[in-house]
């Protein structure tokens, strides 16, 4: 009874955010309200227990650490009351004398972390992603690659420039004959990117590693700022946008299966585990 | 009940997962046969030559020992029966201690990573077989000691001190007043864009900094911006919401956007019911501020700052409800939404360009130029490692190589 | 009627019909499997062709039931599928997990296949429960079953189940499958395939299936099931759908239903985008 | 003075946990450890200052009855419930009645919000994937190949092909390549906008998340 009772809950609550998709409602508003509501007491109350009442409250004031007992004003004793002072401190805002002090923590938090979060941002950012890139152009050992390499290579540059011709001297004119040519264009790309496969294995791997290549001289050039975007470095750029929006419509297709298993997941529970439809 | 076989496989279970070594199946077998057929009561020979030393290896806190021996001659000699060695360590010559590991036979080393610091250690090795312990082989006092450096680090290092002199080098230059381009950064005249065309219409502005929280950086360049964008709205008196995830963002935003109230002369047009914490959890937010955006109709919204999966469910919302919307982010996965359902978005480095862009200020524009710089520099790097790649010069690429 | 005027409409069509139309694809798969074309993968297929190579009423297939209820969506009609399919044959089947959280999923999916090919218990399948220690209860598996599992999950010694007569570790057991949503299947990997020679399949999510793929090629594992797509391929082979293939369904009508939107939406946006040129032409 | 000592702070800490990195000594690395726990108190302590925010500005809006209010009222009652299962009886432990409200409110509710995102990627995609430009058209066709690729029936589309030109496999090499290049490059980027503006922090530059700049 109580399992149906719960299930059914889920269930109103789960339809009455559903129900915004046609429009905002007095069901959709409760069901924001109640959210907003547990989650607050819910977060109160886990972050008391969790965090402060085994790492404060009880080292400060039951001087114990777990099963251990501690010395009052012992090293132990006093990390614990120096970030419970610091968390006591956020509140000193409200007390216009003193609420200068207030800024204490912070400046120790965000400090603290903008210290801790830049070396390992060079490393894995930069110097990781670098090293995945160095790669060798060619397969070295493969003879073949070489000159595969050197037909992929004009073949990329052959359709990207084709991209820029079409952008550039079509222009504003006839959209659809400019349409026509950007899918002419991925069809070529596409086809020579097939006989390419056919040809050697090697191929394959030195056109993509081309493409990461070019695709980060190009994408990092974009992120020039202090210079403007013309002569290589707009080209560079130009080149850059296009691997942002292949990067971009990419991610966006990939994504939407993910989303609808989401759907899947409670459509099932309405049908299934609430109204027992489907099994 | 067979319980020397069963001792046995118990051991070289617990022999393979020490080690996290592969058995091998025959060996096995063979030894269960072994152990089967007759009732083993000779202890095996204890190990030779041990011998503790502190490790010396990458990322050295001063907790790692490691401790060698000679075989035991019953150890693939003798009776060779010997299945594995027990390493156990104490803080006393004579006690017998906590147990470090067991290694399967044919092992002659074991490295120790759980000691503490500076802390005299004895250690003792037995030989096992598969039913009796060997004599210990004791060894001590040994210590662990912690080095100041982290050698498989020093090209992180370097990078960052290289970037950190040309960024301050950069900021100095332009405090001199050098004066430094910064090229057009399109999505931020389409903030201010954004908040004029609230104030025609009379109503707020919207600006949701995100669900990071303080310590991520995107946050920051956000409440940045923030400061800015507080100014702009005081000064037209359009009422600005901003909606947070993050109890200590919401107390940060609080101070920003009274502090740009007060600069901008009018502190009574500051609304403190304004500026609220919603929720920490991530879809409790997004439905609070989907009901912001329906509700106080905002015409215009600004989401600066780090977003997750909520990105789309925001700027969806903020768009049927007719606002005109500008994003920026470094979250990568959130662009593509961004970039379909938004008017403009600033995308990953731009959010934080923008703030020295905003600013105008020659010190943060002499970082932007620092970072142009370390692109460059960038860009070089991965040319020498392709041709260094090509070319077989291995150190080249191992130094950078870090751990 | 003008044509443009109805381009228009679909330019400036009101969104809440795109959502009526995404919300009737996801449900109609739940009442009406429509069983959309699904294209077989090696890996899959391979698997199959293992499970269908088991004798009958003989050695047992070994399943490893390893997911968590995170997982629970993409591995279970795994489970299903090929339990299924070894029902099916007549195969035998024994289970067991290596995650905590796993025994009542595992149960519970066990159970249900069986139910519906009326198998019997102890002689047709058996289920062995949970042990803790993924590595050593594998690599004792080895060994002995009986030293991992004296008994199955109800306290029946092992001795006393007629379908494990004979069998005593993974010499008797032609194929082990593990379904798991983590680590499981490299422990799998490293702890039977390695050491013993075992054959090993593994079912994982979309997410990871990339990561196992060279153990694939090196013939490490002898099939691979990748997410829900994985299950619905199967599903297709045993020609038996269900949740794999159902939210295949779904997926491949939402999937064609976006591309769809888009390109209705753009023959309309170039269609009145000519109209207007038109107009301020003239 | 009260400007210049958070930023001495901030300074002062900053370094330290740079240079963390770098040095394994074990009493640097201890101490760093032990002021990473100091970072998560300081935010648990935060909480009550968020939900002192959210009681403030909903009881407003019920003293001034203001539209909804209501609703407000819910999400305080709802509030104090919570609050007042969470000691007690135990917090998320199976079976206590704020597990079980943690369970059948928040977990559907959020399960639910973030579903709405298959909704909302349709409409997005019917809205904004127009060829309006050489590069809308790229992001389209991208889009269109990658979902494709992903279900069984753009494989079968192009069943019978060699296994390099069908669909699924162009989708992972779109996804691990062109993909690749253009977010690394945007990782890059944004990394060397972290460190400086990281930089900026510990040196005081950058100061407005303190407030009051004067």
């Amino acid at each position: 009874m109580a399992e149906l009772f719960w299930t059914t809950v889920g269930a109103i609550l789960t339809l009455s955010i559903y129900s915004f998709l046609y429009k905002d409602n007095p069901f959709y508003k409760f069901a924001e309200h109640l959210v907003v509501g547990v989650s607050a007491g819910y977060y109160l109350v886990i972050y008391y227990w969790n965090y402060i009442d085994p790492n404060v409250a009880t080292p400060i004031f039951l001087l114990r650490v777990g099963d251990e007992s501690i010395g009052f004003m012992s090293g132990q004793w006093w990390m614990a009351f120096i970030p419970g002072l610091l968390g006591i401190l956020l509140y000193a805002r409200f007390f216009p004398k003193i609420a200068w002090v207030g800024r204490w923590p912070l400046g120790i938090y965000v400090g603290g972390y903008a210290g801790l979060g830049i070396s390992p941002v060079m490393q894995a950012r930069v110097i990781r992603q670098l090293g995945a890139n160095g790669l060798p152009l060619a397969g070295v050992d493969d003879p073949m690659a070489g000159m595969t390499n050197f037909a992929l290579g004009i073949v990329i540059f052959a359709v990207t420039t084709y991209l820029f011709v079409v952008k550039r001297s079509i222009g504003a004119g006839n959209k659809i004959a400019r349409v026509g040519a950007i899918v002419l264009a991925a069809v070529i790309g596409y086809a020579g990117y097939v006989v390419l496969t056919l040809l050697s294995n090697a191929g394959v791997v030195s056109m993509t590693n081309i493409l990461l290549v070019i695709g980060l001289l190009g994408t990092l050039s974009y992120f020039f700022f202090s210079m403007r975007h013309r002569g290589i470095l707009g080209g560079l750029a130009r080149i850059g946008i296009i691997f942002l929006m292949v990067g971009f419509g990419a991610s966006f297709g990939y994504t939407v299966m993910s989303r609808i298993s989401l759907l899947i997941g409670r459509v099932g529970f309405l049908l299934h585990d609430w109204l027992h439809l489907v099994d | 009940m067979k319980l020397p076989g069963t001792a046995c496989i118990a051991f070289l279970m617990l022999c393979a997962c020490a080690a996290n070594a592969q058995v091998d199946a025959v060996d096995v077998e063979e030894v269960l046969s072994m152990a089967d057929a007759r009732a083993d009561s000779v202890p095996p020979a204890p190990p030779r030559d041990l011998s503790a030393r502190d490790h010396i290896g990458d990322n050295d806190s001063g907790d790692r020992i490691s401790v060698s021996w000679t075989l035991s001659p019953d150890d693939g000699g003798g009776e060779a029966d010997v299945l594995g060695y027990l390493v156990m360590r104490s803080e006393a010559p004579d006690a017998r201690g906590d147990t470090v590991g067991v290694v399967p036979a044919g092992t002659t080393r074991l490295v120790d990573d759980t000691a503490v610091p500076r802390t005299p250690y004895y250690y003792h090795v037995q030989a096992v077989d598969s039913v009796n312990l060997s004599e210990p082989a004791t060894f001590g006092p040994v210590e662990g000691r912690s080095s100041f450096w982290q050698p498989r680090r020093t090209s992180v290092f370097v990078l960052m001190a290289v970037f950190f002199a040309m960024v301050i080098t950069f900021t100095q230059l332009a405090q001199k007043g050098a004066s430094l381009f910064i090229r057009r950064i399109p999505g931020l005249n389409a903030i201010e864009e954004a908040v004029g065309r609230a104030t025609e219409m009379g109503r707020p502005v919207l600006y949701v900094p995100g669900i990071g929280e303080i310590d991520n950086i995107m946050t920051i360049a956000s409440l940045t911006i923030l400061s800015h964008v507080a100014k702009i709205t005081a000064r037209y008196e359009t009422p600005l919401i901003v909606p947070t995830a993050r109890a200590v963002v919401m107390s940060a935003a609080e101070e920003v956007v009274k502090e740009a109230y007060a600069e901008a002369g009018h502190p009574d047009a500051y609304n403190p019911d304004n500026i609220r914490y919603l929720s920490d959890a991530q879809f409790a937010f997004a439905a609070a501020v989907n009901g912001i955006m329906l509700r106080e109709k905002p015409a215009a919204n600004l989401y600066l700052g780090a977003f997750w999966a909520e990105s789309l469910l925001l700027a969806e919302t903020g768009f049927e409800a007719g606002a005109i919307q500008v994003a920026g982010t470094a979250m990568v996965s959130q662009l593509p939404f961004f970039v379909t359902a938004c008017d403009f978005t600033l995308m990953g480095e731009e959010l934080y360009a923008a703030s020295a862009y905003l600013s105008r200020e020659p010190k943060l524009m002499g970082s932007l130029k620092g970072s142009d710089w370390m692109k460059a520099l960038s860009i070089a790097l991965m040319a020498a490692g392709i041709i260094a790649n090509i070319v077989g010069w291995t150190a080249f690429v191992a130094w950078f190589e870090t751990q | 009627m003008d044509g443009r005027s109805l381009f228009d409409k679909i330019l400036k069509i009101d969104r809440r019909w795109i959502f009526l139309l995404v919300g009737i694809a996801v449900v109609i798969p739940f009442f009406l499997p429509l069983g959309l074309p699904v294209v077989v993968t090696p890996p899959v297929q391979s698997l199959f062709d293992e499970v269908d190579r088991l004798p009958p009423n003989s050695q047992p297939l070994l399943m490893s039931i390893d997911y968590a209820p995170a997982t629970l969506p993409e591995l279970e009609p795994m489970s299903l599928a090929i339990l299924r399919h070894a029902f099916e044959r007549d195969v035998n089947v024994a289970v067991m997990t290596l995650h905590p959280a796993g025994y009542g999923l595992a149960e519970r999916a066990l159970l249900q296949a069986a139910e519906e090919y009326g198998m019997v218990y102890g002689e047709d399948y058996v289920f062995l429960g949970f042990q803790p220690g993924v590595s050593a209860v594998i690599l004792s598996l080895g060994v002995n079953i009986r030293n991992v599992f004296p008994e199955d999950a109800y306290g029946t010694s092992l001795s006393q189940i007629p379908m494990m007569e004979g069998i005593r570790n993974f010499d008797d057991v032609p194929l082990a499958v593990t379904l798991a949503g983590w680590s499981a299947a490299e422990a799998w990997i490293y702890y039977a395939v390695e050491p013993y020679g075992q054959r090993v399949a593994a079912g994982v999510t979309a997410v990871m299936a990339t990561d196992y793929y060279p153990y694939l090629g090196a013939g490490q594992l002898v099939g691979l099931l990748g997410g829900m797509r994985g299950a619905a391929e199967y599903e297709a082979l045993i020609e038996h759908p269900d949740q794999g293939w159902r939210g295949m369904d779904s997926q491949s009508i939402i999937h064609m239903l976006i591309i769809l939107l888009i390109v209705v939406g753009n023959v309309a946006y170039f269609v009145t985008g000519r109209k207007k040129k038109l107009v301020s032409q003239g | 003075m009260r400007r210049e000592i958070p930023l001495a702070i901030t300074f002062l800490i900053g370094i330290f946990m740079l240079v963390d990195f770098f040095v394994p000594h074990y009493r640097v690395s201890g101490l760093a450890e032990e002021m990473k726990q100091w970072g998560t108190i300081v935010i648990a302590a935060s909480i009550l200052l968020g939900v002192g925010n959210l009681i403030r500005v909903h009881s407003h809006k019920i003293r001034r009855k203001s539209e909804g209010w209501q609703y407000s009222l819910a999400t305080l009652a709802i509030m104090a419930v919570m609050v007042g299962f969470g000691g007690p009886w135990g917090t998320i432990e199976e079976g206590s009645p704020f597990n079980w409200m943690f369970l059948n409110m928040q977990v559907p509710l959020q399960s639910t919000m973030f579903s709405l995102l298959a909704f909302f990627i349709a409409s997005a995609a019917y809205r904004a994937f127009r060829l309006r430009s050489a590069e809308a058209a790229l992001l389209l066709i991208a889009a269109i190949i990658v979902m494709l690729g992903r279900v069984p029936i753009g494989q079968w589309m192009t069943r019978g092909l060699p296994e390099k030109a069908t669909l699924p496999w162009l989708t992972e090499t779109i996804m691990a390549y062109p993909n690749m290049a253009a977010f690394r490059g945007i990782l890059m980027g944004a990394a060397l906008g972290v460190m400086a503006m990281g930089l900026r922090v510990i040196l005081g530059i950058e100061r407005s998340y303190l407030g009051g700049e004067k």
